[in-house]
């Protein structure tokens, strides 16, 4: 959806009586909601995409003190252009430091930084567990994706992780054809009791909406719609029961987040397309 | 500081390196990342000589693995990511080859697979891990049964544990630990006595090397040992570790090598035009593999102002403002 | 690249940074290795402020640990080497403590020490070494039961293991993780920003950062964070590990500090006739620590020309020529 | 003894008619003794001491592919100046690279390199098992010595290792009061079933004869004594019963070896005295 980018035609979600807002696409809406999670002094696993839209936004206005790294070992770089990938030279450039996979990945495990990680994947079900591995029969795949990559280490590893997907059910399914990356794997304590002593996803950032999971049982819930979505459209591209119970509206993008996103990060329009 | 030539019988050509150190079967680890610094030069030679059943050991792969891939060097494969960024979220050939079967694969992670060069570089047999706990990544075995114990395959895949520090309460994975008989990287200097220095960021080539029985390097350049010896924190590898010095100008083409070139966005959308299409392929094969006589053939092909548009700034490490689209 | 001023909050005094971090029974790891970067100025303040009970986990210290040990600083130690290099072949005041039965002594060797740091850094609860199988070393424990399990002491000291992956037939010891409260470090450099850059040998210093809860850095000089940026491959520790950092010139005296001074023998000298004597070691500790009103009386007393010989040479490293005796 | 230099008397063990052999020490004979264990391109794991003359005597004589690394992580220094400890900024200077101890130590256990390590002790056994912890009881020492630092880990890692020792009944013992350093552990097969893949003490050097491991038992026998030296006077200064049968007498430092170790390599005599 985001591939096609839509304008959102109707933004009156919220009750602001300041200027009638501007106009903005999916993707420029997933990029700062998603930024929105970010905290300053956050530690951040970047990935490519919308994910280093969402960083390098949330850094530049509400969190300068958060710092973005590639589990390549680029740390801290200057992002003066947006990279094509967590191995671009251009996550090396000006940087902190640079290293390599070793050192990346024990930034992430780190015990005392709040990281956070942003992921994407071909598959996610309720309990925010993810695949990016096959479709079909792991041993006679009919689809075969890149693998897990750093996901399934920043999804263990992380303090917590927060996932960018186009909305639809054959993505929002009930069960993965292979667990990649853990999230609540089957909600409720399991996670923990995995073995695992922090992390976990903490949203789900999509063309339609936010959705988070709940406290006691950590299935996925709509927290958020974006403005003009109505609640039925999610729970149609949405493969399994999802609780709406309590679902706000977004608060849509502020100009000078837009001017931001569009001007300072992505003006060749990359990954905003 | 005397020049004294610690190159003697390491110095030859990508067709000598290739030759001698890389054998059907051989297990390989390749050195750079996606679009970073892979040794292709050394690639589209093995490629060149037919090389079969290979057994490659790779985090994420893009370039290299591909090529090898779709020439059909590849019988076995461990592998966290097969991938080159926006430029093929999932590798073509890779992608193809696995739907069809044409060879066995095994899934872990990039850290995982990380940690595993280091426990070989470390010189024990297995180190402990974090990630996948739950996963099918741990619980999924790629490899069967039959090639499993030998050949450098290890016996399983992961071995579950409990934390004996943590009276049993925290859960590990143990990984088996990789000593691959080959591992091939693209530095951007070789000194004169065989020390290399890498530029920029270093992935896991150098746990790669550590832990591998060969180490065959392809350079940008050859550069006096005095020069490297002045700032020895920014070298990366002994000479003792080093078998086979390759000087090849731009040979990690078309992937970056920081500080000198960066990755050639137009032959990568190339690359994926062919790589997509299974009749396309062979023609791409055999105009930029198989029927280039030789690597100033191959530079010629790619073409003077191309190459001139993607040197790296050399402060930046990249061509700033390259069209990238 | 705006030198944005991200040493806000971190940037101290010696006093405030050891008044902040350092309390009674802290866990704290030392950076440098016997006569090399020892966090002197740090030491010296610890030692003043009366600090008692520190747990120190160290692989090969020198004078750090003499000097902290011979002011009673010291409750428990994990160690591999106590020891000065030809200055001191056993530490001085260390050997005399242990004999003493002073306080509690846990042997490791440097490689499992650097391993256990590297658990640490890697986040995971242990690690596997090849060291020491057969010997006393994973034999012998030095702390009793009663201390063992809680603040930060491993329940055990190793745990002994078949290799899961080799039908048992190898054997390794797992070692418990590091995790220290505190990693102390003499730097060279440290950015506007926070960035460190270490020069020369690193030994186990950016492992033991990595795995500790906090980091207190001295430093030769403050640089800018442009400056440090321009060449990132040299850069040692990104500024969000950096909890303090505290510029003090010289701040490594009597160990060398590589690029700025080697270490001092005429200091180590003196040291060691101080050390060796029960009557001296108390003048020397009022001289030379408890009696120091600020850092400069402290160079004052060191000398001027003193400091001026043991200037290193700035391409080599260290003081060509210096009368080492 | 090497502390007391002593001149060697006679050199006529051999049968060399050239001029008579030039004098020397016995730390000199030691250096060049242990040199020549040293094969062209090994790779050589230093300590301070005489067995940094022994390595920089091997490489400039015999064996100049010869590689020296250190544990601190200098890795092929130009030693321009002897090091006073294996962390003096020496060891760094000119290198092939600086790195640190996980790097050092994986060069010690790789196992495609055949490393050498030289290493001293305060005690040593017939097995060539090595005590530098403690002298009494390990809880309540009578002396305490510097610990293993190193030396257990290039004794369980490298390839094989020499030692330096001066001779005496109290460093030569029937049983160590701490096992440091394995040697050959209880002798035959038993340091493999311990769990090692390689290395073992090659040859013990002290400053008056060179020993050796045979193969089966491993227990230590004498293999040469130096010139002048009595077999009688080695085994009184030996703690356990010697196997002294077949022993012969060392070739003396060469002209050449002596100008080289004096001249070139400890000018200002920190090490030789």
């Amino acid at each position: 959806m985001a591939d096609t980018p839509e304008r959102a035609t109707d933004a009156s979600g919220t009750t602001d009586a300041a200027p009638s807002p501007p106009a903005y696409t999916a993707r420029e809406m997933m990029a700062i909601a998603a930024g929105r999670f970010i905290a300053d002094g956050d530690v951040l696993f970047a990935g490519t995409g919308v994910a280093m839209l969402a960083a390098t936004v949330a850094k530049r206005i509400h969190a300068p003190h958060a710092h973005i790294f590639f589990e390549t070992g680029g740390i801290g770089p200057q992002l003066d252009e947006l990279p094509m990938a967590v191995a671009d030279p251009r996550v090396m450039a000006y940087a902190d430091l640079n290293a390599g996979l070793v050192e990346a990945f024990s930034y992430v495990a780190n015990r005392r930084l709040h990281t956070i990680a942003f992921l994407g994947a071909a598959q996610i079900d309720r309990y925010g567990n993810m695949n990016s591995t096959v479709i079909g029969d792991y041993d006679h795949p009919t689809v075969r994706f890149s693998g897990s990559g750093g996901a399934c280490d920043a999804g263990s590893l992380a303090s917590g992780f927060i996932v960018f997907m186009q909305h639809g059910t054959r993505k929002f399914v009930e069960k993965l054809d292979y667990l990649t990356t853990p999230g609540w794997l089957e909600g409720g304590e399991s996670r923990r009791h995995a073995g695992y002593r922090r992390g976990g996803p903490l949203a789900v950032v999509t063309n339609l909406c936010v959705l988070r999971f709940r406290k006691d049982t950590k299935a996925m819930y709509l927290a958020e719609r974006f403005p003009g979505v109505t609640v039925e459209e999610i729970v149609a591209n949405t493969g399994f029961v999802l609780d709406v119970e309590g679902a706000g509206v977004a608060k849509p993008p502020t100009a000078e987040e837009l001017r931001i996103l569009r001007d300072d990060v992505d003006p060749q329009r990359l990954i905003l397309g | 500081m005397a020049e004294r030539n610690g190159l003697e019988g390491k110095l030859m050509t990508v067709e000598q390196a290739v030759a001698r150190f890389v054998r059907d079967g051989s297990q390989i680890a390749v050195g750079g990342f996606t679009i970073n610094r892979n040794p292709m030069a050394l690639v589209y030679e093995i490629a060149r000589r037919r090389v079969r059943d290979l057994h490659l050991v790779v985090h994420s792969n893009g370039q290299a693995l591909d090529v090898l891939v779709g020439a059909g060097c590849v019988g076995r494969l461990e592998i966290a990511y097969g991938g080159n960024g926006r430029f093929a979220p999932t590798c073509f050939r890779f992608r193809k080859a696995v739907e069809r079967g044409e060879f066995l694969v095994e899934d872990y992670t990039n850290n995982q697979m990380t940690l595993r060069f280091l426990a070989g570089a470390l010189g024990v047999p297995f180190i402990p891990s974090k990630s996948g706990l739950g996963t099918d990544v741990l619980a999924r075995e790629g490899f069967p049964p039959d090639v499993r114990g030998r050949d450098g395959v290890a016996p399983h895949k992961a071995h579950l544990m409990a934390d004996p520090f943590d009276h049993g309460e925290d859960q590990v994975a143990l990984l088996p630990a990789l000593t691959p008989d080959v591992a091939l990287l693209h530095a951007q200097q070789v000194s004169t006595d065989g020390t290399v220095r890498i530029r920029g960021l270093t992935f896991a080539d150098l746990e790669q090397c550590k832990a591998a029985t060969t180490v065959v390097v392809t350079c940008e350049e050859i550069v006096p040992a005095s020069f490297l010896k002045l700032e020895p924190d920014r070298n990366s590898l002994p000479p003792f570790l080093v078998d086979a010095v390759v000087p090849v100008t731009y040979g990690a083409h078309p992937t970056a090598c920081p500080y000198f070139y960066d990755y050639d966005p137009a032959h990568l959308n190339l690359y994926k035009a062919a790589a997509k299409d299974d009749d396309q392929w062979p023609v791409y094969l055999e105009e930029w593999v198989y029927g280039v006589e030789s690597w100033d053939a191959y530079l010629d092909k790619v073409g003077g102002a191309q190459l001139a548009r993607i040197r790296a700034n050399t402060v930046a490490g990249y061509a700033p403002g390259l069209d990238r689209r």
